[in-house]
């Protein structure tokens, strides 16, 4: 029963953060673009217009859904649901802080500390798809249709990409949990530089482009690309139908954040002092500021790059990144072994 | 260094859009803030009065006749002798512009031969129907004393004050090409604005000897 | 008359030229009439001997004039930097231009637009439908004869009787 | 009329194809295909598809002769055709009138095998107001307030032209301060088209920020524009005999300010476009027209430009002396949509360099034609003076009679060359006025640039292309 109790209090909290996290992160973009951009962004709503997302909300929700007449009505209704779920699993398995002990009992800051946490990850973001190809089949509309064609073919591309940067990190941390990775890199080289994965540097860099595929970020979203296929396939979309997508597009930009500080930054890692409650929350404190640090770039290469066309995005993806991951994990290969074997001719 | 600055090339547009953060904003918080206009803006129309009371229109009916849209309808009666409402011997009895077919192109202002239609600052014009934007001779002229009249003036968006202003480019075009005409004032003062200097003009001075008094505006 | 324009009118007989020149400018452009039996074969004689930009075509209404149309090529030699505006008048009764399509493919919209808005046959266009107007639009708008029509401007005072 | 050409036979049938039968002509296919409702009847005949548009509509390849003579003429050999699959596995998407991308209402259609673009076909006239006609009922002196709307983004452009070709007819001459006004505003107007065209180009890309930044100059000029003519587009301010008013006071420190900030934003928009993989690889190569195609479909200007094609007017016959000002005309290589870009910016450079030779040399004295039967006496006349008052009174109510005859003047505008013919055969108001519209001519070419290439192409090349609809449809 207390298991229970437990697992709702975690999923309620999580959802709760995820929500406010959203809020803010929409606003957060909103406004930081438009710092880039030499403009004033929102500022009616709210001081800063920080309740502007809120507004928006509302408003979605009190609009008219509209379904469009050749559309498929359980997979149009059932796609955003699908794409906010996934986006909402993903999150459960990221922990957000070190964990915490009360009376002798230690809880983890992630909602469930699955030990294929990162394969869950991985599996969570391949079903995703299926929730923006089937939005745009069910549209029963060629702009759509041709948004989740790409939206499948870029995001299927990718997760090879982002699957094979993974794997130096699981191989040098020897495990998929990501609790566990996190507390692999505790600690530092030489007592001066965190002992962080992001020394893993091809990785990294190949697992956040991969991101920004994956989470349909400009410079590759492609399938929304607005000036070519008009809002690909969320185009026949409206009301709170299309505020589900939304949200999920921004709780993904969060997810894939996380699990970035997670895997090569070190997570929750940072300074810890002072009294007990202090030392709950400056991990959490570190993490949310590392993995705002990376949502801040994701907005800052929004309004700095133009999007990439779809047969160079494919190419980029195959004949690029997947190649490149494919010789680190070989020289990562060979560097653990010389590490735990010594060398051959020794 | 130069492989070098290659090699940052592509990443130069990051720096571009880094570097805006600390640069000034371009757009401003429209209702509360307003940009300020030029004098030659063209906004909505004005009735004119001279200084001492009396309409500057004589109902001569140019500015209906020159107007590309046939947005404004003028029609003149004779001046009753005993109380005369214009200078001449005729004044507008009937003016009307439909707001909604004006191009705000002034050509009305430059056909004006008594400077009795001029432009203002003041451009939200707005409204929820048809009827609200034919602007009659009521809401076109200003009171005797200079006050301009509003049909809609206690909408937020609206700053009187701007109806206050204007005049510009009847001023501009009045010389009409002739540099020996710059800078001389070539109106009478009106008593919404007073009476206007010239504009600098070519030689670079004010010849202010026609206007009689200083600008208070 | 240039050289290059004489080899142009050269093999017709019956081109007049005229020779104009912009305003505030030095420059000067050619004005030639011709038949309309000389039509195709003046715009392929024109781009064989470097005539060879097409910059417009279009047709005026002359109305009260005996033949009514006048369909109006502009071209451009870019090596000799000349102008000609070739004109040729048809008469309301067939007014027909034969097409040029062949030599300029650019003339195909103008083709259709002198069609649509004047009305202008141009037999041989591949696709001689209206262009700017609607499929379903009755008569050619930019006939002298087609009525402008009106819209009453609406005024408060304009209905009433003062 | 049956506009029918007798020569084109329908191929064979292909497929198994909805309504069209084999053995019909185009016209008959049309006809057949696409029931429209007839216009003062209430009925409505149900399309067969969405995408129908009565004749305009994109027919299958073989009923569509029309298509194919667009496809482009005298190409490179690398230009290959490939092979088509069947009709029925083709899909067509409109591409407007209502779309992000395709600048006001212009509408593609779009044949795609996946992604690949097979044909183009545009389709315009949504947004015809008939303004060739307006102009007929207009004197010449509200005839700029006309035509200024037409290319609305090169307002004084198309006031020159008009007023050029009106003095052409005229006979007159205008001051030399006029003429240096006049070039100052249009180059000015140059930039701020140029402004538009790159920011507009780079958002269709997807760099959201070179928007705002190309707005961002764009406003200074509009500023001064309107701190000039009172309005901010769609001036009326050059007019037949010169221009409206003179410069404001100030002006020329604006100018000066004007270049300066100018420069530096076109600076920054090399910085972040000029090198970019992503934006390269968008338009180098995309979009191609040779020069053989600018040629035939009459395309001019930057466009042009960016194919090789050496062809400016304000050097081949220059108007209101502006060859006396020192600039370069740019020039591209490829003809791609890189090139059209990289033309404008230098265009941008250029333009601001004549503004500012204008600063320095500007002649004063008239800014207007002093003839009084076109030019409306000064206010203070009017007073003074019973014929002042005439010519006031004639000018305003009638407007200024011009001569018979026909006129042609051209000016470069930032599209191409805008042509005003005039026809005019005695009176205050034009007979005829023919607008030769640079965008027309552009659209016209966009199939050359498109077929066969990615949708993401398409947006390129009609980006870097710049049609401005108003101007197309007129």
């Amino acid at each position: 029963m207390s298991f229970f109790i437990e697992a709702g209090i975690r999923v309620v909290f999580a959802f709760v953060f995820l929500m406010v996290t959203v809020l803010l992160l929409v606003w957060v973009e909103r406004k930081f673009i438009s710092d880039l951009q030499n403009r004033i962004g929102p500022d009616r709503a709210g001081p800063f217009g920080i309740l502007q997302t809120l507004a928006d909300g509302v408003k979605s929700f009190f609009k008219e859904g509209i379904i469009p007449a050749r559309a498929d009505v359980v997979l149009f209704i059932g796609a955003p649901v699908l794409a906010m779920l996934t986006a909402l699993l993903t999150f459960l398995v990221i922990p957000i802080g070190a964990p915490i002990e009360i009376n002798g009992v230690s809880y983890s800051l992630a909602a469930m500390d699955l030990n294929i946490g990162l394969l869950y990850v991985l599996a969570m973001s391949s079903i995703g798809v299926y929730a923006i190809t089937l939005a745009g089949w069910a549209s029963g509309s060629k702009y759509p249709l041709i948004g989740s064609v790409r939206a499948s073919a870029q995001m299927i591309s990718y997760e090879a990409a982002m699957g094979l940067a993974l794997i130096p990190v699981v191989m040098f941390t020897g495990s998929l949990s990501l609790v566990a990775i996190v507390e692999a890199q505790q600690g530092t080289f030489g007592g001066v530089i965190p002992a962080w994965n992001i020394v893993l540097l091809p990785s990294f860099v190949i697992f956040l482009i991969a991101g920004f595929a994956e989470t349909n970020r400009p410079p590759f979203d492609l399938a929304e690309a607005e000036q070519e296929i008009v809002g690909g396939y969320h185009t026949e979309y409206s009301g709170m139908k299309f505020a589900l997508f939304f949200l999920a597009e921004y709780i993904n930009v969060f997810n894939i954040a996380a699990i970035t500080t997670v895997l090569f930054l070190g997570g929750w890692s940072g300074p810890v002092f002072g009294p007990t409650v202090l030392q709950w929350f400056l991990p959490v404190f570190w993490f949310l500021a590392k993995t705002w640090l990376i949502i801040l770039f994701f907005v800052w290469v929004r309004a700095s790059l133009p999007r990439m066309r779809y047969d160079h995005l494919m190419a980029f993806g195959w004949k690029k990144l997947i190649p490149v991951s494919l010789v680190w994990i070989i020289l990562v290969a060979v560097a653990l072994g010389f590490r735990e074997f010594g060398a051959p001719w020794a | 260094m130069s492989w070098f600055a290659d090699l940052l090339g592509p990443f130069r547009g990051f720096a571009v859009t880094l570097r805006q953060v600390t640069r000034p904003r371009v757009t401003i918080k429209y209702p509360d803030e307003k940009r300020v206009k030029p004098d030659r803006f063209h906004g909505r129309h004005v009735l004119n009065r001279n200084l001492d009371g009396t309409e500057k229109c004589i109902g001569c009916e140019l500015c209906a006749g020159v107007c590309p849209a046939k947005c404004i309808y003028v029609r003149g009666a004779d001046n009753p002798p005993d109380n005369p409402v214009s200078e001449g011997e005729r004044y507008g009895f009937v003016y009307e512009i439909n707001m909604l077919r004006c191009i705000f192109c002034a050509l009305c202002v430059e056909a004006c031969p008594t400077e009795a239609i001029t432009m203002t600052h003041l451009f939200e014009m707005s409204t929820t129907n048809r009827d609200d934007a034919i602007y009659t001779k009521d809401d076109l002229l200003v009171e005797p004393d200079g006050t301009p009249n509003h049909p809609q003036p206690d909408s937020k968006l609206i700053d009187l004050n701007e109806l206050k202003i204007g005049d510009g480019w009847m001023r501009a075009t009045s010389p009409s090409g002739r540099a020996a005409y710059a800078g001389v004032v070539q109106w009478t003062p009106s008593a919404r604005t007073g009476a206007l200097p010239a504009e600098r003009g070519q030689s670079g001075q004010v010849n202010d000897e026609d206007s009689g008094e200083e600008t208070d505006g | 008359m240039n050289e290059l324009i004489a080899t142009l009118v050269e093999p017709f007989d019956a081109a007049e030229v005229e020779l104009r020149s912009y305003a505030s400018s030095e420059t000067t452009y050619h004005a030639i009439t011709i038949p309309v039996s000389d039509w195709v074969g003046f715009a392929l004689h024109a781009h064989e001997i470097g005539f060879d930009t097409f910059i417009d075509l279009f047709a005026v209404d002359h109305f009260t004039e005996a033949p009514r149309f006048e369909v109006t090529l502009n071209l451009l030699s870019m090596t000799a930097k000349e102008r000609i505006l070739v004109s040729t008048r048809v008469p309301y009764d067939g007014a027909t231009v034969p097409t040029i399509t062949d030599v300029f493919q650019g003339a195909n919209f103008y083709e259709r637009e002198a069609y649509d808005l004047l009305g202008v046959d141009f037999p041989g266009h591949p696709d001689l439908t209206r262009i700017l107007m609607p499929d379903d639009w009755v008569g050619h708008p930019l006939r002298k004869d087609y009525d402008i029509g009106e819209v009453p401007v609406e005024f408060k005072a304009g209905s009433a009787d003062l | 009329m049956s506009d029918a050409p007798e020569n084109m036979e329908a191929g064979e049938p292909n497929g198994d194809l909805e309504t069209v039968q084999p053995e019909q002509t185009v016209e008959e296919a049309r006809r057949t295909q696409h029931e429209i409702w007839v216009s003062g009847t209430e009925e409505r005949m149900p399309f067969a598809h969405a995408t129908d548009e009565g004749s305009q509509e994109l027919l299958p390849s073989d009923l569509d002769p029309a298509l194919d003579i667009q496809r482009g003429v005298a190409v490179d050999d690398d230009y290959v055709v490939p092979e088509r699959v069947i009709d029925d596995e083709r899909q067509i998407i409109n591409m407007g009138p209502q779309h992000p991308s395709t600048h006001g209402v212009l509408r593609l259609h779009l044949e795609l095998e996946g992604e690949t673009v097979v044909r183009v076909k545009p389709i315009i006239g949504y947004l015809h107001t008939g303004m060739e006609k307006t102009a007929e009922t207009l004197s010449y002196s509200q005839g700029s307030t006309n035509v200024t709307r037409m290319d609305y983004l090169a307002p004084f452009h198309n006031e020159l032209a008009f007023s050029l070709a009106t003095e052409q007819l005229l006979g007159l001459e205008v001051p030399a301060r006029a003429s240096a006004i006049r070039i100052l505003m249009t180059e000015l107007n140059r930039v701020s088209s140029h402004l538009l065209s790159t920011a507009t180009m780079g958002m269709d890309i997807g760099a959201l920020s070179m928007m705002i930044y190309g707005w961002r100059e764009r406003e200074i000029c509009l500023d001064f524009f309107e701190k000039t003519t009172g309005l901010r587009m769609n001036h009326n301010y050059i007019r037949v005999g010169g221009v409206a008013a003179d410069l404001p006071d100030g002006w020329e420190e604006d100018v000066v300010v004007l270049i300066k900030k100018v420069n530096d934003g076109v600076d920054e928009y090399e910085e972040i476009l000029n090198e970019n993989p992503i934006f390269l690889d968008r338009t180098l190569g995309v979009g191609v027209l040779t020069p053989a195609e600018v040629k035939q479909y009459g395309v001019t200007g930057p466009v042009a430009r960016a194919s090789g094609v050496d062809w400016d007017l304000r050097k081949a016959a220059p108007y209101c002396g502006v060859d006396q000002y020192q600039f370069d005309v740019p020039l591209g290589k490829h003809g791609d949509s890189f090139d059209r870009y990289k033309v404008r910016i230098d265009e941008i450079r250029q333009s601001l360099r004549i503004a500012e030779q204008i600063v320095a040399t500007i002649p004063s004295g008239d800014y207007r034609s002093t003839d009084a039967k076109v030019t409306p006496p000064p206010r203070a006349r009017i007073n003074e003076s019973m014929e002042a008052l005439i010519h006031h009174f004639k000018l305003f109510t009638e407007g200024a009679n011009v001569p018979p005859g026909t006129a042609y003047q051209s000016v470069e505008g930032p599209r191409g060359e805008i042509g005003a013919y005039i026809v005019s055969k005695g009176g205050a108001r034009p007979w005829r006025l023919r607008w030769r519209a640079p965008s027309f001519a552009a659209v016209q070419a966009l199939p050359a640039m498109m077929t066969d290439s990615l949708i993401a192409d398409v947006i390129a090349a009609l980006a870097s292309t710049d049609p401005v609809l108003g101007d197309v449809d007129r």
